[in-house]
């Protein structure tokens, strides 16, 4: 009951608190997860390119931004971008502490980090690839990237879901790190009400449960999306 | 026109500064906050942060002020200005009452690290044998930590946590036998129904090592630091904080000048 | 026996016809230090049908690959309808200087792999339409109906609706004879296209790819079949071991072979026939 | 204006943290590896009673914070006084191995969709030459499927280890000293967290190259027939794949 | 003509073997709700060499991997060697009963794929005793000894250590026969195993078939080549929107056809024929 009371929608729950977090999550996760979907397909494209330039690239890019730990590099793009917009702005005469919202900002990092993994994530899945299909895209004009949209990524995203939906898992937890530029997310939500009223655990176990619903509810899509994908596939005896 | 100060605050820190539901935030800081941007004659507005991002955002200029029951320390002191004390920093052990620490010679004594520190040291020489390979939780970054490490290094095992809660809960399930943190939380901590059986014990340490804790201002914003060193000052002084400080801890934690 | 006459018409009205379709001189091919091609030259003319007679592993699909680039040659040039593709060379690997002049060369130069390589994900009609609507930009309601009608043509038209997974052998073949229907190609590049088909079927294709000869496509076409070659082309040419062993018109080729080797080949033929 | 004995020092203090950083990657990734792999199984099989359990042991690891999976086990288990008289309590008592808990549980979920990712791109009809050679299931899965599903799944397992690398930094948050840990600590000594935050992060940068490195020589290793023929080999590459 | 000879020679010889190799009674087979097999009844005594025509997409493919139980019948039983395959329902799919009874089927019962199929992250010499080596647990120097005879008979010995990605289209077949070949079956299902092959190659593999055909296995041998029909086999099936429409000796088949379907069927191949 006393649960049912600190979780609820009374005056003195938080169950509003608990769900505008969470939608706060959901807000930068997706949108943290298209833009790595976007910067993935670019380095998993650049990858395969014949010019060692973009390959190398590539290599850098999945190489630094999967490997330093992701709070730094969020530091780096909230307070770094800030310092410029700060003294950029302060050019034009405009005082004090100037940026782009943190929302953006935070959605930008995660996207940036997230993007790494998707690369990876894309390129197995283009190493699966049928040859000949791809030849066959190739035999009949198809432009780099129109063959990519038209051929390699339907047929790539069969392979790449289970690891694409890793990655959005990923990127709903990387979401609590963007507490410290100041949002309030589901995470940061649940440590002020730990902190506050000293019940940990319903707060913490609260929310694991708002992130399973958001699993639970995006999995559909996941499970359509394979479904889809997985279509003209013949499943071996 | 009026000067809006923003106040960055922890506000998970019960009862220094804490949310209800809905976003509103209460607690000793935020009286006192108020009470000093009224002194101050500037509009306040108060933003919880989560205390990892509190230094990085007042640098960056995001927040021209930290009331997070930030103690000042000479590492804090590199990279950003104090104003003058508002509390200070007093500290105690926790223990189960029944287990083999419950006894800790002193309870009830408060000892200042600064003007008692010979007192203190003798208190503390006879409470070191009893930790002897022990294992004594502490909330890292913190000055209890500090405390451990200059008063009783290598004597019982420190663990840093990052919480109070949670070494709180290893307190409570057997995998520590003490804690020391702020008493004012501590005290807070054992009203709750889950932290039945702890309770305080040794003496109430101040000053020293635990510091006093004051506003967190940027380096070159002397004429902010000014301001509020005058309001806090005479908050002290005319018994100000001293009330807000028996409403939220029921102990006096005003700053001994 | 009405067949073979009309092929013999048609063989001299592409008599007639000068302009090569297709020039390649002197095309050499190697993977890593195997030399496969040692300097290949071949002329087809518009409408020309030629067939590539060979044994397996003597370079006849690497032949078809290079005109369309999908191996790039290490020496020689590939000329389609009067424009050279231009090569260079870079990290000791040949490469299209232009793609986009080799995009715009296989809008032209449609294949059909010895292995099929139809879309896994796309139904057969998809298939077929794949290509005019994104990378000829035509109708995609007109590329329909015509991708219907081939497949109606080819026998498959029940099956439209089928990813290739469920596709028998011989149906997938020709849903990729099809395929390469849709683009309306100038030039064909066919490799083996009738080796999963029944003779019934071979007959019909061959029918089909009759007609195309008669629009004035160019076709080149790799096969195993004698009967084929001798039915449909109006030259033949014979690989071995990476070069052209002896060319000619079908009869020749087939009534008097001079080199020993395409005796040898042909002899085995020969015998197996009651 | 860089402090470089201030770095230099850091530099050495935070390197002392990389074995526990490491045995903590290895434990979780090995044993976590293992039950990912009979997860996956389970998942790839048609029977609900095997395919089932694991699909809700996969949903629900993936879907909540590896923060809230160590806080339950460390924190949470210790609740019950039953547990902390059983035979258990010395293991689960320590963070060490409440920490390579979590991490294993957590890791296997997520490595089971890698590899059932690996084995959805096994060409039909290379298992079905494999049966119609009379090859048990087991054995199939062993000489044919296992192999072309690994050399599919390579790239997305490193994701997997490399965030396994920097996961483990949650251990700190149940006491463990590993780099994170230390970092933490030399930041609350010295309150200079860009240089001790940068000596981390080139660290963990140093530790996940090395393991990106491994797996694309690993890859490069698997995946002959990407390459020229072999009698052939030279000192050129052809990857057919580039060309996409 | 010495080849003709053997043929009928032999054909004496495996008419007075009895014991029934394969038995299928009355199989059915549907994918969905498209049967494709209506009720096929087929014995094939030991030694016995039947070829199975019929037009693309009659269910030949389909008829063979339900012999070994790729695909599992819906309906009808499969007998090998006198053990009869038990199949079960389960929600509503039929599937094998004992899995290892069908493995110990697969073993005796090796099958080329129209599409080859080969392990394509093995060397060809490796895909050629992965089986021996690792099911029937022979030892692997011999097993080794022998895949390399194999691949010199077939012709691909210089390939050995290739891939398979790197072998040309017939070098591929030839890889898959003799893979088949190097499990020692007593029983052999080939799916047009002479596809990919020119003509000389064709009689190569028809000598092969020959040999083991001697040995007294079995075989059943779906093609569209009509000569190595009549050729190699003791007897010939013709299958027809997925029954049996006619069988019978070979000389009968092509020399008196009786059902009008089969004389169509015929028809075109004869008159491809100069
Ligand atoms: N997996 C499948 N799903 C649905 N239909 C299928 C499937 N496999 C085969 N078919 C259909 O079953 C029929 C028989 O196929 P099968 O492969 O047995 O033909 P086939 O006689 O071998 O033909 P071909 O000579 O062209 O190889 C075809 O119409 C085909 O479209
Ligand atoms: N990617 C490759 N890497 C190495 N060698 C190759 C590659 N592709 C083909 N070859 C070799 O080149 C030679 C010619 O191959 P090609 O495919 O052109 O033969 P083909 O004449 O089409 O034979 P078939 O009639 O069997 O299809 C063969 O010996 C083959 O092994
Ligand atoms: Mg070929
Ligand atoms: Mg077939």
């Amino acid at each position: 009951m006393q649960y049912l009371q600190l979780m609820g929608f009374g005056p003195d729950g938080w169950g509003r608190d608990m769900l505008a977090a969470t939608g706060m999550t959901v807000a930068v996760s997706i949108a943290g997860f298209f833009g790595g979907i976007v910067l993935g397909c670019l380095s998993a494209a650049a990858k395969f390119s014949r010019f060692t330039f973009l390959r190398l690239i590539a290599e850098f890019y999945t190489t630094v931004f999967r490997g330093v730990p992701d709070l730094l590099i969020i530091y780096l793009f909230y307070f770094g971008s800030s310092s410029v917009i700060s003294t950029v702005a302060a050019l034009f005469g405009a005082q004090g502490f100037v940026s782009a919202p943190a929302l953006l900002i935070g959605a930008l990092a995660i996207g940036v980090v997230s993007g790494a993994y998707q690369t990876q994530v894309f390129v197995g899945a283009v190493n699966a690839l049928a040859k000949g299909e791809i030849e066959a895209a190739r035999a009949c004009g198809m432009t780099p990237f129109l063959m990519f949209r038209r051929i390699v990524l339907p047929q790539a995203v069969r392979f790449a879901i289970p690891g694409v939906g890793n990655v959005w898992q990923l990127v709903l937890k990387e979401s609590a790190l963007i507490s410290v530029i100041g949002l309030v997310e589901l995470m940061r939500q649940s440590q002020i009400g730990a902190g506050s009223t000293r019940q940990p655990f319903s707060f913490y176990l609260t929310a694991g449960a708002l992130y399973l619903l958001i699993t639970f509810v995006s999995g559909f899509g996941f499970r359509a999306l394979e479904r889809r994908a997985m279509r003209g596939v013949r499943r071996a005896a | 026109q009026e000067q809006v100060v923003r106040i960055a605050t922890e506000g998970s820190y019960a009862p220094w500064s804490f949310s209800g539901p809905n976003g509103t935030i209460q607690g000793f800081e935020i009286d006192l906050a108020n009470d000093l941007c009224a002194r101050m004659q500037v509009k306040c507005e108060i933003v919880p942060q989560s205390w990892d991002g509190l230094i990085p955002s007042l640098q960056a200029g995001k927040y021209d002020a930290i009331m997070a029951a930030m103690s000042v320390t000479p590492q804090r002191l590199e990279v950003i200005a104090f104003s003058a004390p508002y509390a200070a920093g007093i500290n105690s052990f926790a223990v189960v009452a029944d287990g083999p620490l419950s006894t800790l010679p002193g309870t009830g004594e408060t000892y200042s690290l600064g003007t008692q520190e010979a007192q203190a040291k003798a208190r503390l020489g006879e409470i070191g044998p009893l930790l002897k390979g022990k294992v004594v939780g502490v909330q890292g970054s913190t000055t209890a930590s500090a405390f451990m490490e200059t008063y009783l290094k290598g004597i019982a095992e420190v663990r840093e946590y990052k919480t109070t809660e949670e070494h709180n809960f290893d307190l409570m399930n057997g995998r520590l036998d003490a804690v020391v943190a702020n008493a004012t939380v501590l005290a807070a901590a054992l009203e709750k129904p889950d932290m039945q059986g702890a309770k305080l014990a040794g003496p109430i340490f101040s000053d020293g090592v635990f510091g006093v804790i004051g506003v967190g201002l940027r380096k070159d914003d002397a004429a902010l630091k000014t301001k509020f060193d005058e309001a806090i000052k005479a908050a002290v002084a005319d018994g100000t904080v001293k009330r807000f400080s028996e409403k939220w801890f029921k102990v006096d934690v005003s700053p001994r000048t | 026996m009405s067949e073979r006459l009309e092929t013999s018409e048609r063989l001299e009205t592409t008599g007639r016809q000068g302009a090569a379709a297709v020039e390649l001189r002197d095309i050499r091919k190697s993977y890593g230090t195997l030399e496969v091609l040692h300097g290949v030259s071949l002329d087809a003319r518009d409408g020309e049908v030629i067939s590539i007679l060979g044994s397996s592993g003597s370079g006849k699909s690497t032949l078809l690959r290079c005109i369309n680039m999908l191996e790039v040659p290490n020496a020689g040039t590939v000329t389609v309808q009067g424009e050279t593709i231009r090569t260079v060379m870079r990290n000791g690997q040949p490469e299209p200087a232009d793609r986009g002049q080799v995009n715009r060369l296989r809008e032209k130069a449609a294949m059909v792999f010895q292995s099929f390589n139809l879309w896994s994900h796309l139904t057969i009609l998809e298939n077929l339409v794949e290509a005019p609507v994104h990378v000829q930009k035509r109708d995609k309601r007109e590329c329909l109906a015509e991708a219907e009608a081939l497949l109606e043509r080819v026998g498959i038209a029940d099956k439209r609706h089928h990813y290739p997974a469920h596709l028998s052998g011989g149906q997938q073949q020709r849903a990729a004879i099809a395929r390469a229907l849709a683009m309306r190609p100038s030039i064909m590049l066919f490799d083996e296209p009738t080796s999963a088909l029944d003779p019934e079927l071979v007959g019909e294709v061959l029918k089909v790819i009759r007609n195309i000869a008669a629009e004035g496509r160019t076709m080149l076409i790799v096969t195993h079949e004698m009967a084929f070659a001798r039915d449909v082309s109006s030259r033949v040419v014979f690989l071995h071991k990476g070069l052209i062993e002896e060319e000619g018109p079908p009869s020749e080729l087939f009534g008097n072979p001079r080199s020993e080797r395409l005796q040898q080949f042909l002899s085995r033929e020969n015998r197996r026939e009651p | 204006m860089l402090d470089l004995t201030f770095l230099g020092e850091t530099f050495v203090t935070l390197i002392g943290g990389i074995p526990l950083t490491l045995q903590l990657t290895a434990l979780s990734v090995v044993s976590g590896g293992v039950l990912a792999f009979v997860l996956a199984l389970m998942r790839s099989s048609r029977n609900p009673f095997l395919d089932v359990p694991a699909r809700f042991y996969i949903f629900a690891f993936r879907g909540t914070p590896l923060l809230v999976q160590i806080f339950i086990i460390y924190y949470g288990l210790s609740q019950f006084p039953a547990l902390r008289q059983s035979v258990l309590w010395p293991f689960l008592r320590e963070a060490y191995w409440c920490a390579a808990i979590a991490l294993a549980l957590n890791t296997a979920a997520y490595s089971a969709e890698v590899i059932r990712g690996g084995l959805n791109a096994v060409p039909a009809g290379q298992i079905e030459a494999a049966r119609s050679f009379g090859m048990t299931r087991a054995l199939a899965f062993r000489r044919i499927i296992m192999p072309l599903a690994l050399r599919q799944m390579l790239p997305a397992y490193s994701n997997e280890i490399i965030l396994m690398v920097k996961a483990t930094a949650l251990a700190s948050t149940i006491t463990l000293m590993e780099i994170t840990g230390i970092a933490a600590k030399l930041i609350s000594q010295s309150y200079r967290p860009v240089e001790v935050f940068v000596c981390a992060g080139a660290i963990y940068l140093a530790l996940n190259f090395v393991i990106a490195r491994i797996f694309s020589k690993l890859q490069y290793a698997l995946t002959p027939e990407k390459r020229e023929a072999p009698a052939t080999a030279s000192g050129n590459r052809i990857e057919e794949a580039r060309h996409v």
